[in-house]
């Protein structure tokens, strides 16, 4: 059986939420990634999106945020206010799982705007979303984005959402309840923070990617484990309920 | 108590140059027909407030009818950008826009405030983003009880609120179900409210779900069906993704986009 | 999740003595049936939460479960004074009662501020009444974007709260409908959270007005069927108004009450 | 036709409501005044109960502010924390109808605590309930209670709820967006604010009641209008309706 470096990643994001009770999902990867783990290896896992909806249970992957289907399979449908203020801020979800535009060695998160040089306008990006409040308030985080230097970066042009701050510490200093980032999956393998610095180490490679492709693709001088895994490779389960899933959307969309 | 007008009067009677509006629903309920109404009235210099202004703000913002945007995420769901929006914040076309930016939390907590007519609200938010620096929107406050230190934002008060909803009886009481967003806060946080309603009923059978607005906190309502499309109104459509996805290459090129406009809204109707 | 346990297991497991208790329910819902179990297990030193005490909290406080109120508003609805309560606080008996005393705006306030886990909430309140003279969770907060001076209320987090549904599904999520009152806040600002219903079933099909608390948000749901009596389930009982009558003679002599509560509560079960 | 003191009081505090849209109720006395004011002068009344109710028709005076009638009939249901804060607070409603322990010339009220004297406990009332913000943000204020020198005080033992405070300017100065109370309906007349002064005098006199009486009834030194009116007696399609409400209550009760 053969996959696509995006299915790889994918496949990965979804193994992440193992153990995890309740997901805080952002659209795109993170839900994609949410729904193959409610069908592969956390049955139970409950998806809150910020749509409102509490136990969402989609038989194909929702466009956004908003599809019908959200709501009709939702335990339960909530206000918007409602959703921020009891469920999230309350810190009542396990784990906060977003996309991001650009990402520093720290976990922290850009999604507002490019600096394009000088004499040049900022490039726009979509913004704030749920993003700062979700990796504030969730137990953990979790993140889910392609490997280049595009996307993982020396400096941001702008802190929309707080990984890690500038190292440890600096959550506790700034009053973020939860524990922040604590793995970001990308299309060539698996970054974790050092307990130590907080700083994203290259902890897990993906079958047939090499520590040089991904240090090549990071836009800072990216450390690597000395001995770091190999994630699994996709078993067919994984793959087949990905595809549905995928192909469901597809066909929809 | 809600008057029951076409969307064309209700649009002339409540929407005036210069205001401040919102034009809420969560991805679902989205008042696409009223937008197309204020355009194709030339209402223009308006504040817009959405949380994310989506398909129907990046319309107003091509064809030049906002001179501010309030909002907290401004994408096209699941496809990509907005062009128009990132067009005019960019390059000024076609005027440019000015930008007051927030998280989903606090936009949803202004409208919060609003409603309850309060001058602002308070969440645990914003910490370490560069967000405030942007906005004189948001502040802190200190707890009196503990000390702690939280975001403040301010209330948001729209001249005017437009939401879709499935339906309203014939004196103007409105219902509406499945993702109810911020809708119930924007509309209570308005001095002027306009409904749009795939129909008027004679009687609004209790439904699963669904929340009400009464008559007298509504201003006009207006039969406007399938007024959401390409967003969806749970029970009567659902959510046209090809549309969401034609929209990216329409949106890319500012010709493209006008004369799609001009066929579709300036012509219709 | 919700564990389903009998009403014994549940009251044992999740309540202890000298907790700060909130049995919610505005006028409809209220947890009697718990409330007895309770006083059964002889739980004591409870500071008691609840905006309108009610018959339920003048049984509690009667029986000396008490030491401490926390309140809006302690009367019989539409019958008169609730005895018990103004025997302890005039005269101690059983033994004192220490109060924290608000309006309702400020306590509904305080149940939001605890489910949003946010140490204060915000409201335009007590302006000009002696309320706050008397209590240590009423303070002001100045506005940073208009300088308006508010209201702050302290928020409430009871150890646990106990609230009675409708119905409950074999996973423990939790389905009320009718006047839901402050039940969602009160259940959400809790540490633990115990919930009787008058069934238990395999699918909770949608109602109108219903809300659902999903089985990762409850500890334990324990089925006490008529749960509610005096007050009521809509759907499944009236509001037993002769009760609330009849108990202004019971509970207005200390004997009376005594043997009352020996008959129908310690020996019953 | 023969009629009560206490039927004539509800009627003309139905009467009150003569013009309003939206009404809060208090339980009690309000509450038959505000349900016969929609059967009779008033039919378009919207009835607002703290239990969360909004356009409540009950068919019977409930006896507490959360019968299941008020929910069953109501136009729409919310929480009580949204009923207080988007509705109240937000001041979308016309008149507040209040009862009341104790009143002073200014149309303060205290439901708390009655002063016994020295060396004697204070006497328990049952607490604010919502009165301070529905005074504070209905439009108007309206109080209905029966006329004795018990309820009609010199001086508040406390103040819960504040009417015109000291005097005029007080509710601008406390930023009390509503007018305050217009009128108190008692079982001998009506009382007013004088719009000089805000102290309460009396400008009617029910049918067979002299001024006299209602001096004699007041705990503070009542002024009387130069030339107090008298109410309407109550007519039979009024009396009808009352007594229609109360038996059914009474029936159910």
């Amino acid at each position: 059986m053969t996959w696509t470096s995006d299915e790889l990643m994918t496949v990965n994001a979804a193994r992440a939420l193992a153990g995890a009770r309740t997901c805080f999902v952002g659209i795109g990867l993170p839900s994609a990634a949410a729904n193959l783990a409610r069908r592969t290896i956390e049955p139970g896992l409950v998806l809150i999106y910020e749509s409102g909806t509490l136990g969402s249970k989609p038989a194909r992957l929702p466009l956004s945020i908003g599809d019908g289907e959200l709501a009709d399979t939702a335990d339960a449908v909530v206000s918007v206010p409602e959703i921020f203020n009891y469920w999230l801020q309350a810190g009542r979800i396990d784990v906060g799982f977003l996309g991001a535009a650009q990402v520093d060695r720290y976990g922290n998160i850009n999604t507002t705007v490019i600096d394009r040089g000088p004499g040049r306008p900022e490039g726009r990006l979509p913004g704030a979303g749920g993003a700062p409040e979700i990796a504030a308030s969730c137990g953990k985080v979790l993140m889910v984005l392609r490997h280049s230097r595009r996307n993982l970066v020396e400096r941001l042009d702008f802190v929309t959402t707080v990984g890690h701050g500038s190292g440890p510490g600096d959550r506790a200093r700034l009053g973020l309840p939860g524990a922040g980032p604590v793995a970001v999956i990308t299309d060539l393998g698996v970054l974790r923070p050092d307990p130590e610095t907080a700083e994203l180490v290259l902890t897990e490679l993906h079958p047939g990617v090499t520590a040089e492709q991904a240090r090549e693709a990071t836009g800072w001088k990216l450390r690597v484990a000395p001995d770091p895994g190999v994630t699994r490779p996709p078993a067919p389960a994984e793959l087949a309920a990905l595809r549905e899933l995928s192909d469901r959307g597809a066909a929809d969309a | 108590m809600a008057e029951i007008l076409s969307l064309r009067e209700a649009v002339a009677a409540l929407v005036r140059p210069g205001d401040t509006v919102a034009m809420e629903g969560f991805t679902h309920l989205i008042p696409f027909a009223a937008a197309h109404e204020v355009i194709r009235q030339g209402l223009t210099d308006l504040t817009l407030v959405r949380m994310t202004p989506d398909v129907i703000y990046d319309q107003l913002i091509g064809m030049g009818a906002a001179r501010k945007l309030v909002f907290s995420w401004g994408g096209n769901p699941g496809v990509g950008s907005l062009h128009r929006f990132r067009d005019a914040v960019e390059n000024g076309w076609p005027r440019p826009l000015e930008l007051d930016e927030h998280s989903h939390a606090g936009m949803a907590n202004r409208y919060v405030a609003g409603a309850s007519r309060l001058p602002f609200a308070v969440l645990r938010g914003y910490r370490g983003s560069d967000l405030p620096s942007r906005s004189d929107t948001i502040s802190t406050v200190r707890c009196p009880f503990t000390g702690e230190e939280l975001a403040a934002v301010a209330a948001v008060n729209p001249d005017v609120t437009v939401i879709h909803a499935q339906r309203a009886d014939r004196a103007g009481n409105v219902q509406l179900w499945g993702l109810v967003g911020v809708q119930k806060e924007a509309a209570l946080a308005a001095e002027r409210v306009l409904v749009t309603v795939e129909e008027v009923v004679d009687e609004l059978d209790p439904r699963p779900g669904a929340i009400v607005l009464p008559s007298w906190s509504v201003h006009a309502v207006a039969v406007a069906p399938d007024g959401a499309h390409p967003s969806y109104t749970a029970g009567y459509s659902v959510r046209d993704n090809d549309f969401y996805q034609a929209w990216d290459p329409i949106s890319r090129d500012r010709d493209t986009f006008l004369a799609w406009m001009r066929a579709h809204v300036l012509e219709a109707a």
